[in-house]
């Protein structure tokens, strides 16, 4: 174990010097030549074909929700590369240390790599992640244009990537929190923690947390006020009503995540006493208050590819979603149970047999909902003409693996069992379970569906079956190990083990992860290849699987615009009605259409946000103090902009849509 | 909630904003200064047992903030097509689980754990 | 599998407990499971002979199917839940050693006071009058109870083939009920991350006849790690990692109060003196001067010497009283009598009186499967 | 392709629908501000409610130091109490002079809320120098945390909204009463109203009741 005395904090840099360079470090290091070599071909890439103006004007700037999600997407799947480099880093480790060896991190590594990989799972992959896909789809679903506030999209999403980056800055200068994904205090007190670790934890997660908010308020603002007319609430897709409780999660749970977070800042900046162990503050009302967020946090995650699963089982068995009703009380009920059940985080902390059954019978009720939309699925199917495209294969996985996290959820939700279950692998191996089971292959399914409406072009079905057999598989081998070794009465976060009979699970686990790994690079492969046929893969009706809803009834990828004129609304599956009535393209009669236009703030007040964040984990007050102007000054001067928005000329539509009706007569 | 199919298409024509009165307003201060004053004149001058005055104060609070939602904020059910009033109302469900389920689970946790303080007369 | 097959009463019952439920939800998982997989083959596009309704979307006999089943096995779920959360309550003292094995009325549970080091545990056998670092003895079948706390951070205490785990936290003194029903080695841990020795915060645990005990006892009591008293417990105290077994001969008396109180170093205001002057209302404006910088280096190891004044900082005592046991009756064990059903049997006997007299654990009559 | 083997049930409507709205307007610029706001404002809520909840379960853990008794001077709080309220009708004049579509008679009650604002402000300001001089900081006891955070945050907002305020004033100076200005004018409104609100809750909470503890 090495010391890390906190530096002596200087008046110019704070506590930044050369020795936050973590040079001792050689997987570090590595890492460190790797990033900066491959990132310098990227820039260089960008200059030599002069991709700079266009990333700037189409991208950087762009107000278009599409883009936006798109963006969201990306900053996703580089987070996860990362995140999943981190369980690697563990399960490596996990198996080697065993008979006395150390294995190959010491205690300070090791403890940033699994406080970082929960961190960065969580806020920086499954958020980006659903957040991106809820950008790209509700607006197209609903009939929109754009989002309510685009401006603010942009903003939310480099908010989201400012925090991302804060988070990989603590990589390569000084070291993230060693505390767990969830930084408890006392542990994460000044006291304890004395070091930046915890600094960026708090800033990058403060930083990113605004744009998930206003994100979240944006689209419940889009899906409340820019339903196309006639889509009443009981004929919004069910995508779009799982989207609408996940928003309302988010903008009802992130606050308090704030503010949790920010007492924690004031306890390590200004030695208040909130968190701490004297002078009358309780660590416990930390885990009280922190789970008030962290339980609908694990819905705001879930639901959406609840929704996702409901529009693939639909399009797929080319039926009905069976139980459309319930599916929605499901999801409100759901919404609403999400805030009695927090304290089954901390059975184990001892508030008393009345509290705990209390809390425990809340969480088994939420299974109740969330049983009754299994079978909705799996009556959906019934009677059905099922297609096994990949969108539901993904999708039948993911009910059969789902159904064993949940179980073993509601287990957990018993709270004697979970007095020997807490912080256990088993606890490990169940959220894996769900998260995985649910979450990713919710976003699998998402993507495979979805990639020919943002693109033009399907994915690539070999190597998509490649990789959706490597994660199924790899996920069964990587997590039933640890459901064992949770019953074997191993705990979480372990570095070294002394029980050698414990080995040969922990091998299996790691050679699952290995098989996960082999998923994603046919993953990444299966992109590459998509890219490169996709001339043959394209898919020219905009609507290659038979789809219910609207978003398939525009061009893939949709216009700027998204739909030249807004359709009205008769039924549910929109799309599929007016397929059934008889639908015709409008092709004359086309208008200007009035746009958001792009702008520059977002990313630079994300800019300014993210340099305060910094000075803020080093105590560089001078820089702090600019950054805090500048983000203020500029959000200031930008309400000065009073000139928004452009209309896009009737002729343009006029060519953009004949340029369509070409492309179907084609394709047909 | 409702199910309106065409409210998402009647915005078209003009912005819905709230409509003010000089009456609206004046109501609001007037009520506002009378149930400030009383909670006020109360805890300085005592005349009732503290738990009274706790609870008389709090009732105070409570129909000053409809007040002032009222006759400040133009909270109607109709508002925004009935959205402000849904989403107050949540997030009044969401404040209140999270204060009394704070609070008692807090309770329990310090009753179970917390070092008891044993009577106070016993301290020089 | 420790957790399913372990040597102590009440961690069997917790493990049955997880099979009982398990064995609940397969009613309805492995149907819904096979469901899924006979559906999909059943109704795969190629299998043109499978009927097809397309616009078939409602049922109100099967809706009301899909919630009313998992509804019903929540209800006998939470009935279960609710039971066993209150029999095995950890605050909750033994009432039977054993299947069928009543805990006498005047037998006493033997005390351990347990305290989370960075990174070790200490045992304290107030009785006894001998500690120990990273060991527990024990006799088997005699109920045991430990009193937790912590020193700096939250850690958990969880002995797998005793009991099921609880927060050991600073400040806070949690308890646990438990009892081996035979002899043998174990092992203990924190199950809950403390910082960079954590992994290494690992205890042998040792279930011993009574007369193996006595004799553990004695051994210890000719200990040469010397007493435990204030100034060792904060020599103590100082983060190390892997500490070997130790054995103290003796233990200063509250020692354990002091720590759960926080107040171990000299001069330092104890909690519940704190919290009687709180609930008086304070020490009001002269109060406020009465905080005295911290004169130990108890942060100085865990990597940090230059913190913020603020985190060094204590209330001082205002006179030095002796501290209190604030030793508390357990919690009282709640009736369940009415209650039959999940495994219960109506007791044989009426329920014990209400307990409330200090280290007088209930008198069990009623046997409890 | 498999997608386009799916059977659709023959269509059994003949009377003419209307796919599209061919003959839309676009929706007004901002139509959805108010209710943007509105929530945002509720997620603002939840961040005083975390604070409320801290106040009330730690609001009792005096450290052996000062008690509310000890400390708050409730003429002090009165006259506090009385700056918002009267910014709160000040505002009111602000928006009926704006229904009116008088530029100057807006930015003269916005100026007027604002000197009540820095009113309230300068009283709060003066209260924690106060507190802070005789010793009774934030770091003194999980109190005195809770207490400074929960009215700090709510001055922070109050300066936050004088800021707003003076933005405001000189955008109605150089654009006049234009559709984005009034809906910025009531978004304000609603912003300080909601300061107001949550005032309520902090003086009854933590003054009035503190001191009756």
């Amino acid at each position: 174990m090495t010391p890390h005395p906190a530096p002596e904090a200087g008046p110019f840099l704070g506590r930044l010097s050369l020795e936050a360079l973590p040079l001792h470090e050689p997987i570090l290091v590595a890492t460190f030549a790797a990033v900066v070599i491959g990132g310098l071909a990227v820039l260089g890439l960008i200059t030599k074909y002069r991709l700079w103006g266009w990333l700037w004007k189409e991208w950087f700037t762009t107000v278009d929700h599409k883009r936006i999600g798109i963006m969201y997407m990306i900053l996703g799947l580089i987070m996860f590369l990362r995140g999943f480099a981190d369980a690697v880093m563990m399960r490596l480790q996990q198996v080697w240390a065993f008979n006395g060896s150390e294995g190959y991190l010491n205690a300070h590594h090791y403890d940033q790599v699994f406080t970082a990989h929960g961190v960065i799972m969580i806020f920086f992959v499954a958020m980006p992640f659903i957040t991106g896909l809820m950008n790209y789809i509700v607006p197209l679903q609903i009939g929109a244009r754009d989002v309510s506030f685009p401006f603010l999209n942009n903003f939310s999403f480099w908010m989201t990537t400012a925090g991302a980056v804060l988070c990989m800055v603590s990589l390569f200068i000084g070291e993230f929190a060693q505390t767990g994904w969830l930084a408890y205090p006392p542990l994460s007190g000044i006291a304890y923690s004395p070091n930046v670790g915890v600094d960026y934890y708090i800033w990058s997660l403060q930083i990113a947390g605004v744009g998930t908010t206003l994100s979240g308020i944006n689209l419940i603002v889009t899906i409340l006020k820019l339903r196309a007319p006639g889509m009443g609430l009981m004929k919004m897709p069910v995508f779009t009503w799982t989207s609408l409780c996940a928003n309302i999660l988010i903008v009802a749970s992130f606050p308090v995540l704030t503010a949790v977070l920010a007492l924690l800042t004031l306890d390590r900046y200004v030695g208040t006493n909130f968190f701490t162990n004297d002078f009358g503050g309780s660590p416990m009302m930390y885990v009280n208050l922190i789970w008030i967020w962290g339980h609908p946090e694990v819905y705001i995650l879930i639901l959406p590819l609840f929704g996702v699963f409901s529009e693939v089982t639909s399009t797929f068995s080319g039926k009905k979603l069976f139980g459309y009703t319930s599916m929605v009380y499901a999801t409100v009920v759901i919404t609403i149970l999400s805030y009695i059940v927090w304290l089954h985080h901390f059975f184990t902390m001892g508030s008393g047999a009345s509290v705990n059954s209390f809390f425990g019978i809340t969480t088994m009720v939420i299974s109740i909902p969330t049983g009754a939309k299994l079978f909705n699925w799996l009556f959906t199917m019934y009677r059905g003409r099922i297609r096994f495209d990949l969108p539901m294969m993904w999708t039948v996985a993911f009910m059969l693996t789902f159904v064993v996290g949940g179980m073993t959820g509601v287990l957990l939700a018993v709270p004697p069992a979970d007095f020997v279950l807490h912080n256990s692998l088993f606890l490990i191996a169940h959220f894996h379970n769900v998260i995985i089971g649910g979450v990713l292959f919710g976003l699998f399914a998402a993507i495979n569906y979805w990639w020919p409406k943002a693109f033009g072009f399907k994915l690539d079905v070999f190597w998509g079956k490649i990789s959706f057999w490597c994660w199924v598989v790899g996920f069964w081998l990587a997590f039933m190990p640890l459901y064992v070794l949770g019953l074997m009465g191993v705990t979480r976060r372990m570095r070294v083990f002394d029980d050698p009979s414990l080995q040969i699970w922990f091998a299996i686990a790691a050679f699952g992860a290995l098989v996960i790994a082999a998923g994603i690079g046919a993953m990444l492969v299966q992109f590459g290849v998509s890219i490169r046929r996709r001339k043959e893969l394209a898919d020219d009706s905009g609507d290659p699987w038979g789809g219910r809803t609207l978003e398939w009834a525009t061009s893939s990828p949709p216009p700027d615009y998204n739909f030249a004129f807004t359709p009205v609304i008769h039924d549910l599956d929109a799309w599929h009605d007016m397929k059934r009535r008889g639908h015709q393209r409008p092709v004359t009669g086309f208008r200007d259409i009035h746009m958001p236009g792009n702008t520059g703030a977002g990313i630079i007040l994300a800019g300014f946000s993210l340099v305060m964040g910094f000075a803020l984990v080093w105590h560089i007050w001078w820089l702090a103090a600019l950054g805090f102007v500048a983000t203020v000054g500029g959000a200031i001067v930008h309400t000065f902009n009073y000139k928004r928005d452009f209309h896009i000329p009737a002729a343009t539509v006029v060519a953009v849509e004949d340029a369509r009706t070409r492309q179907l007569a084609a394709g047909a | 909630m409702s199910a309106d199919p065409h409210h998402a298409a009647d915005a078209h024509h003009e912005i819905e904003m709230p409509h003010a009165s000089m009456r609206d307003y004046a109501i609001g201060f007037i009520l506002s200064v009378i149930l400030t004053a009383i909670p006020f004149w109360l805890v300085m001058e005592r005349p009732f047992s503290a738990g009274a005055t706790a609870a008389i104060i709090m009732g105070f609070a409570a129909v000053q903030i409809v007040v002032h939602m009222v006759y400040f904020l133009h909270m109607t059910p109709k508002a925004e097509g009935g959205w402000s009033m849904t989403s107050l109302i949540f997030t009044i469900i969401v404040v209140v689980i999270m204060l009394a389920g704070s609070l008692w689970v807090m309770h329990h946790l310090n009753t179970n754990m917390m070092p008891m303080p044993h009577d106070p007369s016993q301290l020089p | 599998m420790v957790v399913l097959d372990p040597a102590g009463d009440v961690a069997r019952q917790q493990g049955d407990l997880i099979v009982i439920s398990t064995v609940l939800m397969l009613l309805i998982i492995v149907p819904v499971m096979a469901l899924t997989i006979f559906f999909a083959w059943r109704y795969r596009a190629a299998n043109k002979q499978a009927t097809y309704k397309p616009d078939w979307d409602h049922s109100t006999q099967l809706e009301l199917v899909i919630w009313a089943a998992p509804l019903l096995i929540i209800i006998c779920l939470g009935a279960v839940t609710w039971v066993a959360t209150h029999l095995l309550d950890p605050y909750r003292p033994l009432a039977r050693t054993a299947p069928g094995q009543a805990v006498a009325a005047e037998a006493r549970p033997l005390d351990v006071q347990v305290v989370a080091l960075d990174w070790k545990w200490l045992f304290i056998y107030p009785e006894q009058g001998v500690a120990a670092v990273n060991e527990l003895v024990v006799p088997v079948d005699r109920p045991l109870r430990f009193r937790i706390s912590s020193s700096s951070v939250m850690n958990s205490f969880y002995i797998p083939a005793l009991a099921g785990q609880i927060y050991a936290m600073p400040g806070m003194e949690t308890k646990l009920h438990g009892v081996f029903n035979e002899t043998g080695s174990f092992t203990g841990f924190s199950a809950n991350y403390s910082g960079a020795g954590f992994s290494n915060m690992r205890f042998a645990v040792k279930s011993m006849s009574q007369a193996g005990f006595e004799q553990w006892v004695a051994e210890a009591k000719r200990a040469p790690g010397g007493d435990l008293d204030r100034l060792a417990y904060l020599q103590l105290e100082k983060p190390s990692e892997k500490e070997p077994v130790r054995r103290f001969a003796a233990v200063e008396p509250q020692l354990f109060d002091a720590v759960v109180n926080m107040c171990v170093e000299p001069g330092k205001m104890c909690m519940h003196d704190m919290m009687s002057i709180d609930a008086a209302g304070g020490a009001g404006i002269a109060g406020i001067g009465n905080v005295r910088d911290l004169s130990y280096d108890k942060f100085a190891a865990r990597g940090s010497t230059d913190i913020a004044r603020w985190s060094m900082r204590y209330v001082a005592a205002l006179c030095s009283s002796p501290i209190m046991s604030n030793d508390r009756p357990d919690a009282t064990p709640v009736d369940l009598a009415p209650l039959t059903g999940a495994g219960l049997k109506r007791p044989a006997a009426p329920p014990p009186p209400a307990q409330t007299a200090l280290n007088a654990p209930a008198a069990a009559s009623r046997p409890l499967s | 392709m498999s997608a386009t083997t799916i059977t659709t049930a023959p269509t059994t409507i003949d009377e003419p629908v209307r796919f599209y709205d061919l003959d839309e307007h676009a929706h007004p610029e901002g139509h959805s501000t108010m209710l943007g706001f509105w929530i945002y404002l509720m997620s603002d809520c939840l961040i005083f409610a975390i604070l409320f909840a801290c106040y009330a379960v730690l609001g009792g853990n005096y450290a052996a130091g000062p008690a509310p008794k000890d400390l708050f001077d409730l003429k002090l709080i009165a006259l506090n109490t009385a700056m918002l309220l009267f910014s709160s009708i000040t505002y009111g004049f602000a928006v009926l002079q704006m229904q009116q579509g008088r530029v100057k008679g807006t930015q003269l009650w916005l100026a007027i809320t604002g000197l009540f604002g820095l009113g309230f402000l300068g009283i709060e300001l003066y209260e924690f120098h106060h507190l802070i001089e005789l010793g009774a900081t934030p770091q003194r006891s999980a109190f005195l945390s809770a207490f400074f955070t929960l009215v700090g945050t709510h001055g922070l907002h109050v300066t936050f909204g004088i800021v707003w305020l003076v933005t405001l004033m000189v955008q109605l100076g150089k654009h006049g009463l234009v559709a984005a200005n009034r809906r910025r004018v009531m978004c304000l409104s609603m912003f300080w109203h909601f300061l107001d609100v949550i005032w309520i809750g902090v003086f009854t909470i933590v003054y009035l009741m503190g001191v009756l503890r």
